[in-house]
């Protein structure tokens, strides 16, 4: 199946990227996808354990499975207002 | 409610007209400003980047819960992204009621819950330096 | 410090402008209005009086304690008097701080101490009489 | 000694003037100038024990000795803001 990764802030410049396409195997989990982005993308190792699973505009836990289309992001802390 | 990511800077006095009303017997307003320092560090200016669709909606969803859990009347709200110098205004939050202590609370709350939920991320930049700032991890 | 009764509409926009400062990362305004009604009765404007001298020296002594209570950085106050009709603007309390809870917390200070101490009035004019409307007992 | 009475709000709509100058006995304080005022304006009666008494700009209590000069006025419950 296929989703969008969107990469923000600290996650942008460490992926060098702001949006992939990506096919991932059925049932992957929030977890399972950033083992495939680190292999992709290994200067995210750095963030490990820093960043909350957003799908499709809602904060989830990481081991949410994820589904053919989602619009995905990891979420480094918060620091607006 | 009025709740906009904007870039341009943010117009408070509109703001504040977009949530009088006959009803209303208070208003209260945040402003939140690009400070010169910070831990200790001479800040030269801010970058605000944000995940705006997913910003915009959780915007909408803290207004919401205002409404909820406060006697306000109208809620206004934009947040600025983008290279904001020292003094600049990155966040107006103006919110009218009947009674102040609602407007106060649903204020505070407002500006709290942005800075613990809302996917907006700010890199200092210094003499020497930028970092993005850390702020809370927010909660699943 | 800038404190001051004044007679014409209030400018909010100014108020905010003297509290601004490059140290400063929060600012919290505050805004009287006259509401269309009040214990049930429909309120058709308000006439505000005062003991100017008394106000003013009343108004500055909170606005100095704000100062020595709390880490705030600029405050500005002006409260209006004469009739106002419903929904205008009869008080407005700026306050810059470095950090956010402290001008929330000057702010309404601020506006609590004037509805107990100030020596200002108000009158309701709502349909068929008008009165006084008792407020706080200042304490000596 | 002579002192300046200010009315003010409900005070001067009872009393029909806003100010006063008056002469009272030395020694005379809060208390003893409201028996004299109520004397001259009955009506201010009706607010008897409800003003709080300020002299020279500062709340004061009612037990205050007055001085020549001074300027006065009872204030009515507050209710500005």
């Amino acid at each position: 199946m296929k989703v969008k990764v969107l990469f923000f802030a600290i996650y942008k410049e460490l992926a060098g990227t702001s949006k992939i396409e990506l096919e991932i195997p059925e049932n992957t989990n929030g977890n399972g996808l950033l083992e495939i982005l680190e292999t992709k993308f290994p200067e995210l190792k750095k963030l490990r354990n820093v960043g909350k699973l957003a799908v499709n505009l809602n904060y989830v836990p990481l081991e949410t499975v994820l589904s053919n289309g989602d619009e995905i992001a990891f979420i480094a802390p918060v620091s607006g207002g | 409610m009025h709740v906009k990511i904007v870039t341009q800077k943010i117009d408070t006095e509109k703001l504040i007209k977009l949530v009088e009303a006959d009803s209303v017997g208070a208003i209260d307003v945040f402003l939140g400003t690009v400070r010169n320092n910070a831990n200790g560090k001479n800040v030269l200016s801010l970058e605000y980047h944000c995940y705006e669709a997913m910003a915009q909606k959780k915007l909408e969803e803290i207004v919401t819960q205002c409404y909820k859990n406060f006697e306000v009347e109208k809620i206004a709200v934009e947040h600025r992204t983008g290279h904001l110098k020292i003094g600049e205004v990155s966040v107006v939050i103006a919110v009218s009621s009947p009674h102040r202590a609602a407007s106060f609370e649903a204020c505070r709350f407002v500006i709290e819950t942005i800075k613990k939920s809302v996917p907006i991320w700010k890199k200092e930049y210094f003499e020497g330096g930028e970092i993005w700032v850390e702020g809370y991890s927010p909660e699943v």
